[in-house]
């Protein structure tokens, strides 16, 4: 049984430089986005074969689903905007500049290329030398997170660390997502997208069937959190997936979204975590110190919350920029010359 | 007996290397987009077959996320690449 | 019991050529519709003899329900995706490969 | 039940609930940003105030003790820091609250303007309450956590202004940001899988001389000196500081790249202090040195007034990577009192000449040194400003970066490396060439002098006058900051060190 | 050469392929794909610390670093492909350097 396992753990480890390099080496970018979704199902197939279940729901919904989906979307800007932008050219109206063009640049500089590309093998040799000598973990706070799950209020070790030991952790984490949102929303707003665009049949039924059931799998994911692999992030992402689904498909709903609802439920999930943490000083206790015994009870009530707002924030990342203003869009000239997506979008 | 089915899982993922290659030669971008048709199947089968092998509930949770974090791929691939407006 | 348990080996042993047959037709095949094909349907037949196999052999009932959500799932979305890329290839004018 | 632990919680608690707020809340943002500022100010007063009497703590966050749960350490160090971020944060606050108004008064970019308004107010107060945290976090992890929000944060601020340049500079900021912070999360990473520990004051016992140590603490120091852009990796920091918004430029100079340094203090003065060979200190006193040559030659050659000031930032922050050989040389702790005064008085110092600059722009329409000429007449209390914060850049008595400065000076010279000693004053010499640069165009006397007819509002010329005397009067001041960090003094090196159980 | 050292390695491998993208590739969309393989690699490498003897889990803390690794890796990325979209939209270009070739410093704004 081990030499089989043994195997397909030697495969999957050398699958992943591999792939990673061919990634980076392929010329032509959409490839580059397939192969990183490829890796990062992959990875979480890694994280299975290393005994780390909530890392591999983790990896699978947000590393491989949504960034993937984030790339794409980005590669899509980027095509239609170097489209437009080849129209405004063809038509004569953006002045040609003299940029060298970048394959000939990287000739220029071959002495620092060999010297990085030297600097870097050497450490990477160093690092696996000394990586191979230290001999395995000794277990590092295991053991002491073990002694202390008695307290915890959860049965899964990692929900237990992420929620209760080093709350305060997750409670900034809920705080990145915010400000990523916050930085989404501040660069550049959703383009308005043309009415006409129905989804056809197959999609409107694949939606219609994939986000009911998406939504019942992330509050799944989110109850099972105490006891086995799942929690607050699994169960945000795969709601998060459902929203980028309904993105995708560009169901009318999702744009009668008033701005005020979406705003509160971005603040929702890191609000809430913020007030149970100082509520939870009120008792005397310290910060994010759940009184008594009811620490699980105040677990799920973070995760849910957390869960409903980082599935909205990953949504609205997706979207890529402030809802459009639900008035006429007014004059927004919130740029430069080349002035905002919106522009882009109307050429 | 449990080592059939990591014999089965192996040759798994065997195949879905063998599969990333057609991404890698794939003329047209369409080819790459199989690439996620192939996780959709082979991914969920190897976790259901390694949830057996090692007796691991677990893995069924992780393959249902797999097989709707595939069909979001898929549909974010024909979509958001082809998809949409045609110019 | 073990007849089920045997039935359920011999089950999955039928799935994994499939998947493998599917694997081949992706490199093999010319052009972007066969391919789909290929992959569409032969790996979901392959899956569902998986499951069918992993069925037989599971002890409680709401193992069997998740083998067979999962199952059904994964049916609807490469169906559908198969759709979506095949009406995508074609409105980029991919055309079909005809025999020289 | 306030003690020093509750005033610590509020600081981190406070900005981040008023961000949210703010979010929601966007038409009322200015003044619950104000609100939030003041109490932030009022937080850092009170805990000041109770760890003078009641000394150095560790507080467990969730009740868990160190090596399992996250603590804080409010010692020395960190209180003077917090105060610091909160004195320069308030002004800067202010600034920014008359900077928006005025703008938005311009009828002809209501929009952008008010979107500014919008979204500069809770990123900053992220960033904020990212910083105290950093400050007061004894967690490796925490910490890095902190770094990324502060990080993202001033990537968003900076491409607030929506110029194509600043676009550009927060794109290679960004990017730097993401090195760094990967390369520093791959330092702990090693470090906890060789101790197992992620509490920094548990570390420091348990540090020994080991390959995968070394490799740690190299990667880790890497992340920082990329995120603190000592001088081969400083390229990114020029272009965001200058093309950013004027406050947004204030607080980047004056607070965030303190933070990194801050981590900087933290590992090479405490946890790895014993097993650190002075050769390393040396080098990165010859980088702070390239540094304080190459940002002042630079500052000397730039053609726009705050290119100028952010290569100066390039230049100060290689007088405090200098310090560092000088901290490990100096067995008494007068070089630790300097780099901290230096860090305080540049923090003032160069976010009033940031805010300055700003006044100036909107007065002027340009920051072209050249035709500043005579502005004096229409914005005098700005260019005093300028002028008062480019006294302190220059280390010019009374000012907290004289004294800071004359200590590193009798450190070099009773340690017998005189040369250290001689850097500073070339440095002193080459900051005075283009303050003065500026300050000769600022204050020639030249009746006509065309500028916009808008009015700078009088808080934005006050808060940066008001901020540049601070940092004047740091100098005279120096005992009080000095004895905190006295009554916690977090480094004593060569005496045993209390350490939690 | 037991496999966890296997996946130390391949973690290791990650990382290299990734700071060597992030420097050497031209086009922004591709250093920001480099620097989450970086992460990838240094998250295979907490996780691989973590497992004991026969890659059973005996130390849960890696695994909430990694998990809040992930989230800090998908928020940063967001931040990042918006703003290529819109370098590239305002320069014509996604890439870094090309300000540099038409004179340094365009216009600037306070």
């Amino acid at each position: 049984m081990m030499d089989v396992m043994g195997f397909f753990d030697i495969v999957l480890a050398l699958a992943l430089p591999w792939l990673g390099w061919r990634l980076l080496a392929s010329s032509d970018l959409f490839r580059a986005v397939v192969l990183f979704i490829s890796l990062g199902l992959l990875m979480s197939l890694t994280w299975v074969r290393l005994q780390a279940p909530d890392v591999a729901l983790a990896e699978a919904a947000i590393g491989a689903g949504l960034t993937g989906a984030l790339f794409l979307s980005a590669l899509r800007r980027l095509e239609r905007l170097s489209e437009s932008e080849r129209r405004l050219e063809h038509a004569g109206k953006r002045e040609e500049d003299e940029t060298i063009p970048p394959e000939k640049r990287r000739r220029a500089k071959p002495v620092a290329y060999v010297l990085s590309l030297f600097l870097l093998v050497v450490f990477v040799l160093l690092l696996g030398w000394s990586l191979g000598q230290t001999p395995g973990a000794k277990g590092g706070l295991g053991p002491a997170v073990a002694g202390q799950m008695g307290q915890s209020g959860v049965q899964s070790q990692v929900t237990a660390v992420l929620l209760n030991f080093r709350g305060y952790d997750t409670l900034l984490e809920m705080m990145v997502l915010f400000l990523a949102a916050l930085g989404v929303w501040s660069l550049t707003r959703v383009r308005q997208t043309q009415q006409g665009e129905v989804p056809g049949p197959v999609l409107a039924t694949l939606v219609r069937l994939l986000v009911p059931l998406m939504i019942i799998v992330a509050g799944y994911l989110v109850w099972i959190g105490s006891s086995r692999a799942g929690g607050a992030f699994q169960g945000g992402a795969v709601l998060a997936a459902a929203g980028v689904l309904l993105l995708l498909a560009n169901v009318t709903v999702v744009r009668q979204v008033p701005a005020g609802l979406l705003r509160w439920a971005l603040v929702l999930g890191p609000l809430l975590f913020l007030l149970t943490a100082v509520a939870c000083m009120g008792g005397g206790g310290n910060l994010l110190e759940y009184p008594g015994q009811s620490a699980g009870v105040w677990i799920l009530f973070i995760e849910s919350a957390t869960a409903v707002s980082i599935g909205v924030t990953l949504a609205a990342l997706y979207a890529g920029g402030r809802p459009p203003a639900p008035s006429a869009p007014e004059k927004d000239n919130e740029e430069g010359p080349g002035s905002g997506v919106d522009k882009g979008g109307k050429a | 007996m449990s080592g059939l089915y990591s014999l089965a899982a192996l040759c798994l993922l065997l195949a879905v290397l063998a599969g990333l290659v057609r991404i890698l030669r794939g003329p047209t971008e369409a080819d790459s987009m199989l690439a996620a048709q192939l996780f959709g199947t082979c991914g969920v089968a190897i976790l259901l077959l390694l949830s057996k092998g090692l007796d691991w509930v677990v893995l069924q949770d992780i393959a249902l996320v797999f097989a709707l974090l595939a069909a979001l791929a898929a549909v974010a691939f024909a979509l958001r690449t082809w998809g949409g407006t045609e110019r | 019991m073990a007849f089920l348990h045997g039935l359920g080996m011999v089950c999955i042993l039928l799935g994994i050529p499939f998947f493998v047959s599917g694997t081949i037709g992706l490199l093999r095949f010319p052009d972007i519709y066969t391919r789909l094909h290929a992959l569409t349907k032969a790996d979901n037949v392959g899956l569902g003899f998986v499951v069918l196999g992993l069925a037989l052999q599971a002890e409680e009932w709401n193992t069997v329900a998740r083998l067979l959500l999962i199952w059904l799932l994964v049916l609807i979305a490469s169906s559908a995706s198969c759709h979506l890329v095949a009406r995508a290839a074609l409105r980029r004018k991919i055309q079909p490969w005809t025999r020289p | 039940m306030p003690d020093t632990a509750f005033w610590a919680v509020c600081l981190v608690v406070v900005p981040l609930f008023f961000a949210l707020i703010c979010f929601v809340r966007s038409d009322q943002a200015a003044v619950l940003g104000l609100l939030a500022a003041g109490l932030n100010a009022l937080a850092a007063l009170a805990m000041t105030v109770f760890f003078v009497r009641s000394g150095p703590l560790r507080y467990a966050i969730g009740g868990w003790q160190a090596p399992l749960g996250i603590n804080f350490s409010i010692d020395g160090l960190s209180v003077l820091l917090v105060a610091m971020t909160a004195v320069t944060g308030l002004s800067v606050s202010m600034y920014a609250r008359g900077y928006f108004s005025l703008r938005i008064g311009s009828a002809g970019e209501i929009n952008r303007h008010g979107h500014q308004r919008a979204f500069f107010w809770p990123v900053w107060l992220l960033l904020w309450g990212a910083l105290n945290g950093l400050f007061l976090s004894a967690d490796l992890f925490n910490v890095y956590v902190t770094l990324e929000i502060i990080g993202l944060s001033a990537v968003v601020l900076t491409a607030l202004s929506g110029k194509p340049a600043a676009r550009l500079a927060a794109m290679r900021y960004l990017l730097v940001s993401l090195l760094g912070s990967c390369s520093y999360l791959f330092g702990v990473a090693l470090l906890y899988r060789s101790y197992g520990i992620l509490d920094m004051a548990a570390l420091a016992r348990l540090i020994s001389p080991a390959p995968l140590m070394w490799a740690s603490l190299a990667l880790l120091t890497t992340g920082l000196l990329l995120k603190t852009a000592l001088f081969p990796l400083h390229f990114w920091l020029p272009p965001a500081h200058a093309n950013a918004l004027a406050p947004v430029s204030a607080i980047l100079s004056g607070l965030v790249v303190k933070a990194s340094f801050y981590l900087m203090l933290r590992l090479w003065g405490d946890i790895f202090a014993q097993v650190l060979p002075f050769a390393a200190y040396v080098l990165l006193g010859v980088l702070g040195c390239g540094a304080v040559l190459w940002g002042a030659v630079q500052a000397l050659l730039q053609k726009r007034l705050k290119m100028l000031i952010a290569y100066s930032t390039v230049a100060q922050l290689g007088y405090l990577f200098i310090a560092l050989p000088l901290i490990r040389l100096d067995p008494g702790s007068s070089a630790w009192e300097a780099v901290i005064l230096l860090i305080m008085s540049h923090a003032c110092a160069k976010s009033a000449m940031f805010m300055a600059a700003g006044s100036i722009f909107l007065k002027a329409g340009h920051d072209r040194i050249d035709d500043l000429a005579g502005i004096k007449e229409v914005l005098p209390i700005s260019s005093f400003a300028f002028v008062l914060a480019g006294v302190s850049l220059m280390g010019f008595p009374p000012s907290g970066g004289f004294v800071g400065k004359w200590l590193l000076l009798g450190v070099s010279l009773a340690g017998g490396e005189w040369w250290w000693g001689v850097m500073l004053v070339i440095g002193s010499l080459l900051a005075a060439g283009y303050v003065y640069r500026v300050a000769s165009r600022l204050l020639v006397f030249k009746v006509t002098f065309f500028s916009r007819r808008q009015s700078i509002p009088p808080v934005m010329e006050w808060s940066a006058v008001l901020l540049a005397l601070l940092a004047l009067l740091l100098g005279l001041l120096a005992g009080y900051p000095l004895g905190l960090l006295e009554a916690g003094s977090p480094f004593p090196l060569h005496a045993c060190r209390e350490v939690m159980p | 050469m037991n496999t966890l050292f296997l996946y130390t390695m391949s973690g290791l491998a990650l990382f290299a392929i990734g700071l060597h993208g992030l420097i050497r590739s031209s086009h922004l969309l591709r250093k920001i794909l480099a620097a989450n393989l970086m992460s990838s690699g240094v998250f295979l490498i907490m996780i691989v610390g973590a497992c004991g003897t026969d890659q059973v889990m005996i130390d849960p803390v890696p695994h909430a670093m990694v998990l809040t690794g992930i989230v800090v890796s998908v928020s940063t990325t967001a931040v990042a492909l918006v703003l290529v979209c819109l370098v590239q939209e305002t320069t014509n270009r996604a890439l870094l350097w090309q300000k540099r070739k038409r004179g340094q410093g365009g216009r600037t704004d306070a």
